[in-house]
């Protein structure tokens, strides 16, 4: 790399490019990497949010597959549950679940942008409509993990 | 302060044909942007630099480059804020490069006049009837899209430009919604043949990213995913209602 | 000015089978149901079904009140339909990270059948599954 | 050598060569109109402007009254024909502009709303929050999108007119992208290039104003009028020169001197009130606001900062409600250039250059003395401005002699016939000027483009500032002539055909030094002092002499030569200007 000061000013850096033609430079392309998201940490989070969409298929996959457990009878639903106990198994959906949670709070803090609700004449503010998301996944929430502790209870 | 080393991405398409970086050591004073220092370069150092600019004050959308790998204004963004150096100028990304920080934006050009960016009406009035009555809760509800300045620092930010140049991109949309909302426009039905296409609204998968660096708070990635929910309302309403004209 | 420089980089020509006009909505509108339903009930499912009753924390649920529960009608409708979106959530977003995120834009019918062949084949599943549980 | 054909040349994309290019669409949608331009046309100038637009608009607002408050505004140096013209062409020219979709701010009823402005009696100036320029721009530019007669040259760079026996073919252009020069050729051709106001160092002025198409005229035979007369802006910020519109003055903000002092009633200006008072005291005329400033400097009464003297703009009292709801721009400038809250802060401001009241010499139709030249806009000179125009008649004289240049340029079109052969030499002669004379190999020196301007701006600022004598202009002239010695031995450090941003700084530097003389000789002739020009030699307005315009013709050998011409009086003779009573 050439200091300013030692930069000459008139003769060519380099030599002449042979696809330059007069009145007509070449433009110049960058190629894009195939790992593109790669080393950005913006782009990094891009695709993890959207790959957190593979937690939600495998999480569809082991409902059903409870599903089954449940309706083979008593024995396959223990042996089901008893795989669900064990260590790495446990381990695994623990990472599932913060996954889970990190689609839900990416899903949730884009939402507004898409929706636009309006009382009377006046948008309602992104930022309420934001808190309202919140809330209702707190109310989700509650609900869903109620009424399983109350079918195990 | 310190001197200051810039790190800059030259092209000269006469004489090389990749990109080099080259280094300048620039003696910055306080408060000034990076576009100040690209002027000390320019004006004192090397001639030869090449790069745009015009107002200085963040209105004009010229000076957007690419600085620390994040595109921006020069003429808004302090030195001291991106230091410690080198810093590192290029160009914006996604545009073809014509020569050292100057992109061909000829296609941006070319986008924004397909999403027909002026106000259609049914019937036209003469300037003699005077304006077309529009309250300020009605301008409020295009505002934010009509304050783009074509700076294209979000189009630098989207991956999926670089990745499909077809796609019609954040500040066109942005500035087809601007349209769309705007209570005196009637013109929504024919902006939908450009948008609802692939290449309109759904190549976009709302990386976000536009309206992170967008300068002026246009939000072009909300402009995108409110364009969605109306072309999906539409085509519900087109699929209950089929008599409906297209 | 220079027509030269329009798409000469990046995707080497357009994939002419594109997906049209009219189906994009259909998907989005499945995708963005789906991610909305996931978001709010997936994490509370997961919490309680996979992590705190496997780690002891909460009393695992009797066979035949899971039965009972699972095979209330309402129940029924409700976790197919959730199953139904949560496949198409996934099938529209990886297609698209896999079309972007590794460039593979020649493949994008290819792509598209196998993402959205696979949602409905699992959904098909689940309906089956669901309604003859029991 | 290529050639390209227009029926009608634009050159300059800003609001009145975008104006101008519509009218020319719709006169007559078969003429191919085209806008050619140094810069994408969004990016003119014209997209800075913040406070807004006059156009009398409401019931007790009269076309007399803001034809009055513009001649007295312009201490009577107004063609009075002129500024009729323009103020009854205004509302019709500004709602056609609503129609095109430019985001006017509204009242709550859903009709216009318009807000006070520095010399203006009432309330007649729209504005679209304090984005004015930027909107008007953008929507003109938006609408020729859907002219197709109208084809662009985006960042062409024009560098000398094409005439032939006193009549305009075209103009010889720079691709700056590929570096080629081409032959541009019309039947008609306008210059819509905007202001000069590099000619000076401290300005709200772009980069790009550099007077390229003042001096294209001059150079081409068309006298440049009452070049002497250049704006001072009151509130510029100091390092950058970045204005702070007059609308911040308008929504109540106070001027204060070292001892926090309103100091403007000292210079009869009328009383200081808590509320705005039009026409009075802040809301006086520009001239009279910057000529202050420097009576304040020397009693000492300013503050020192570390760009000069200064003295501060206070809008806290306005709140942070008004301020955010009326001109967030100025807000939004201050934190990001000054890195201060004027909700909170004094913003530190002083005069900085602002326009050109002068420019190409045209009549009512924009019609030049060169036959098929047109002109409109800031580098025109009609003239509706005087010896000092008021804020806001400038956005809605692009509009209403952009349209009428274009009508009348297309007409012309429409008569005349296809440019001779010969004038192809013309251009060929000006390419080789270019590629082989400037760019070439043989071009050796020792000087920089960089410093002939910036010791062209000082000797501006010093010889031909807010305060001018006979023997600082002389001395400017001087100078003058000696950095033309010094500009003959320029050697670019780039030689490249491709986007060389230095060939374009060099050209504009060649017409900075042309405009700069007109300023300086137009200034030397006038012995007394009016509006924006004040001669401390010469301290009073002399109306018989000199109620007349400076026409600057360029002599055989290059030199200026000053002509008079007579004001044109209709209703309002000369009288005394009085602000704040
Ligand atoms: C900061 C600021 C604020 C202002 N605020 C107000 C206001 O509130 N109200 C008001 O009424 N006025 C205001 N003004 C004044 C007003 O904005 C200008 O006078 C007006 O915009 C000039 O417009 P124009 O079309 O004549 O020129 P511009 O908008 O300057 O356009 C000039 C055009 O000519 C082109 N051009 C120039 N030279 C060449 C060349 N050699 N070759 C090719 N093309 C060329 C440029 O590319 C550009 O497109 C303000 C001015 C400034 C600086
Ligand atoms: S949307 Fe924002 S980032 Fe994009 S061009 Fe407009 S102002 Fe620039
Ligand atoms: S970054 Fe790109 S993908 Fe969409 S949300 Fe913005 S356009
Ligand atoms: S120079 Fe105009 S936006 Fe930076």
């Amino acid at each position: 790399m050439k200091g300013a000061s030692e930069w000459d000013r008139h003769a060519p850096s380099s030599a002449p490019n042979p696809r330059h033609t007069r009145y007509h430079p070449r433009w110049h392309r960058e190629r894009i990497p195939i790992f593109w998201w790669v080393g950005h940490r913006r782009y990094t989070l891009f695709i993890l949010r959207e790959l957190t969409a593979v937690l939600v298929l495998y999480s569809g996959l082991l409902l059903l597959a409870q599903l089954v457990a449940i309706g083979r009878g008593p024995e396959s639903y223990q042996a089901f549950q008893g795989w669900l106990a064990e260590p790495w198994v446990l381990a695994l959906h623990t990472f599932v679940l913060l996954g889970l949670i990190f689609h839900t709070v990416t899903w949730l803090n884009l939402a507004p942008k898409a929706l636009v609700l309006r009382v009377g004449k006046i948008r309602v503010p992104p930022r309420a409509v934001l808190v309202g998301h919140y809330l209702a996944w707190i109310a989700v929430s509650a609900l869903v993990a109620g009424a399983l502790v109350w079918v195990a209870g | 302060m310190e001197p200051v080393t810039l790190k800059v991405l030259r092209y000269r398409p006469e004489e090389e044909v990749e990109p080099t970086y080259q280094e300048y050591e620039v003696p910055c004073q306080d408060n000034w942007m990076v576009l100040d220092a690209l002027n000390h370069v320019k004006e004192r150092l090397d001639g030869t630099l090449s790069y745009r600019w015009a107002c200085r004050m963040g209105v004009c959308g010229s000076c957007g480059m690419t600085v620390n790998g994040t595109p921006v204004l020069t003429c808004a963004t302090y030195v001291e804020d991106v230091l410690p150096g080198p810093v590192v100028v290029e160009p914006l990304r996604g545009f073809p490069v014509i020569r050292d920080l100057v992109g061909d934006i000829t296609d941006f050009m070319e986008k924004l006049g397909r999403v027909k960016p002026w106000l259609i009406r049914d019937e036209k009035k003469s300037p003699d009837e005077g304006e077309y009555l529009q309250t300020p809760e009605e301008v409020a509800d295009y505002k934010q899209y009509s304050m783009c300045i074509n700076c294209m620092l979000c189009y630098a930010a989207c991956p999926i430009y670089e990745l499909e140049p077809d796609f019609i991109g954040p500040a066109a949309i942005a500035l087809a919604q601007r349209y769309n909302l705007d209570s005196r426009d009637q013109g929504e039905e024919e902006r939908m043949d450009v948008l609802s296409q692939h290449d309109g609204v759904w190549a976009c998968t709302f990386i976000g990213e536009c309206s992170v660096v967008c300068p002026k708070n246009v939000d072009p990635a909300g402009a995108i995913q409110r364009y969605k929910v109306s072309a999906t309302v539409d085509w519900v309403r087109s699929v209950l209602m089929p008599g409906r004209k297209p | 000015m220079s027509p030269v420089a329009k798409g000469a980089g990046g995707r080497q020509g357009t994939e002419p089978e594109r997906v049209t006009r009219s189906r994009e909505p259909l998907l989005w509108s499945l995708f963005s149901a789906g991610g909305m339903a996931s978001a709010l009930v997936l994490p509370a499912l997961a919490g309680v079904l996979w992590v705190a009753v496997p780690a002891g924390w909460v009393a695992a649920p009797e066979h035949g009140a899971m039965l009972a529960v699972a095979a209330h009608p309402l129940t029924r409708a409700a976790v197919s339909l959730l199953l139904i979106l949560f496949f198409f959530h996934w099938a529209h977003r990886f297609r698209y990270t896999l079309y972007d995120g590794l460039q593979l834009y020649h493949l994008n019918l290819l792509i598209a059948v196998a993402t959205y062949g696979i949602a409905s084949a699992l959904s098909a599943l689940a309906l089956w599954i669901v309604w003859t549980l029991g | 050598m290529e050639t390209v054909t227009h029926d009608v040349l634009l050159v300059g994309g800003g609001g009145a060569g975008l104006r101008a290019a519509i009218a020319v669409a719709e006169h007559n949608p078969a003429l191919r109109v085209g806008v050619l331009s140094k810069v994408y046309p969004m990016r003119s100038h014209t997209v800075s402007a913040e406070g807004g637009a006059a156009a009398v608009i409401r019931p007790e607002d009269s076309l007399d009254a803001h034809a009055y408050d513009t001649i007295s505004g312009g201490d009577w140096l107004c063609d009075q024909d002129a500024v009729e013209l323009f103020v009854e062409e205004a509302p019709r020219e500004m709602l056609r502009l609503e129609h095109w979709g430019c985001p006017w701010s509204r009242n709550p009823d859903g009709t216009i709303a318009t807000r006070p402005f520095g010399g203006m009696k009432t309330e007649r100036t729209w504005f679209a929050a304090d984005k004015t320029g930027f909107h008007m721009l953008h929507a003109l530019f938006q609408t020729t999108l859907s002219y197709p007669p109208v084809s662009r040259h985006d960042e062409w760079f024009a560098t000398r007119l094409l005439v032939e026996d006193g009549r305009c073919y075209g103009v010889t252009a720079i691709d700056v992208a590929t570096g080629k020069v081409y032959a541009v050729l019309a039947r008609s051709v306008i210059l819509c290039t905007g202001g000069g106001g590099k000619v000076f160092p401290y300005t709200t002025n772009a980069n790009i104003k550099t007077g390229d198409g003042m001096a294209l005229a001059y150079r081409a035979g068309a006298p440049l009028k009452d070049m002497e007369f250049v704006q001072y802006h009151p509130t510029g910020l100091p390092f950058t020169g970045i204005l702070i519109t007059e609308a911040a003055r308008a929504e109540g903000g106070w001027l204060l001197n070292k001892h926090g002092y309103r100091y403007l009633q000292d210079y009869d200006l009328g009383e200081p009130t808590p509320e705005p008072v039009k026409r009075a005291m802040e809301l006086g005329p520009r001239d009279r606001l910057s000529q202050a400033f420097v009576k304040e400097m020397e009693k000492g009464r300013t503050v020192a900062s570390p760009h000069g003297e200064v003295v501060h703009l206070d809008i806290r009292h306005l709140g942070a409600d008004v301020i955010d709801a009326k001109i967030p721009f100025v807000r939004e400038l201050c934190l990001k250039y000054e890195k201060i809250d004027p909700v909170e802060e004094l913003i530190p401001v002083r005069p900085v250059v602002h326009y050109m009241m002068g420019g190409i010499h045209t009549d009512l139709n924009g019609a030049t003395p060169v036959e098929g030249l047109y002109a409109a806009g800031e580098t025109a000179c009609v003239n509706i401005n005087g010896a000092n125009r008021l804020g806001s008649n400038s956005l809605t004289e692009l509009l209403v002699f952009g349209a009428r240049a274009g009508r009348a340029a297309a007409e012309f079109a429409e008569a005349d016939g296809d440019p001779p052969q010969a004038i192809l030499a013309q251009a060929l002669d000006e390419e080789g000027r270019i590629i082989r004379d400037i760019l070439g190999p043989r071009r050796r020196g020792k000087e920089r483009v960089a410093p002939v301007r910036e010791a062209l701006q000082e000797t501006m600022e010093a010889e031909a500032g807010i305060y001018r004598d006979e023997e600082g202009l002389r001395r400017g002239l001087d100078r003058i002539a000696e950095l033309r010695e010094r500009f003959a031995r320029i050697s670019l450090d780039d030689r490249s055909q491709t986007f060389n941003t230095e060939l374009i700084q060099y050209l504009e530097l060649e017409n900075l030094l042309d405009v700069a003389e007109t300023v300086l000789e137009s200034a030397r002739e006038r012995r007394e002092s009016r509006g924006a020009h004040q001669r401390t030699d010469h301290p009073d307005r002399d109306d018989d002499r000199f109620l007349a315009h400076t026409l600057c013709h360029r002599n055989e050998n290059g030199e200026p030569r000053i002509q008079f011409e007579p004001v044109t009086i209709t209703r309002w003779p000369p009288a005394e200007r009085v602000y704040g009573s």
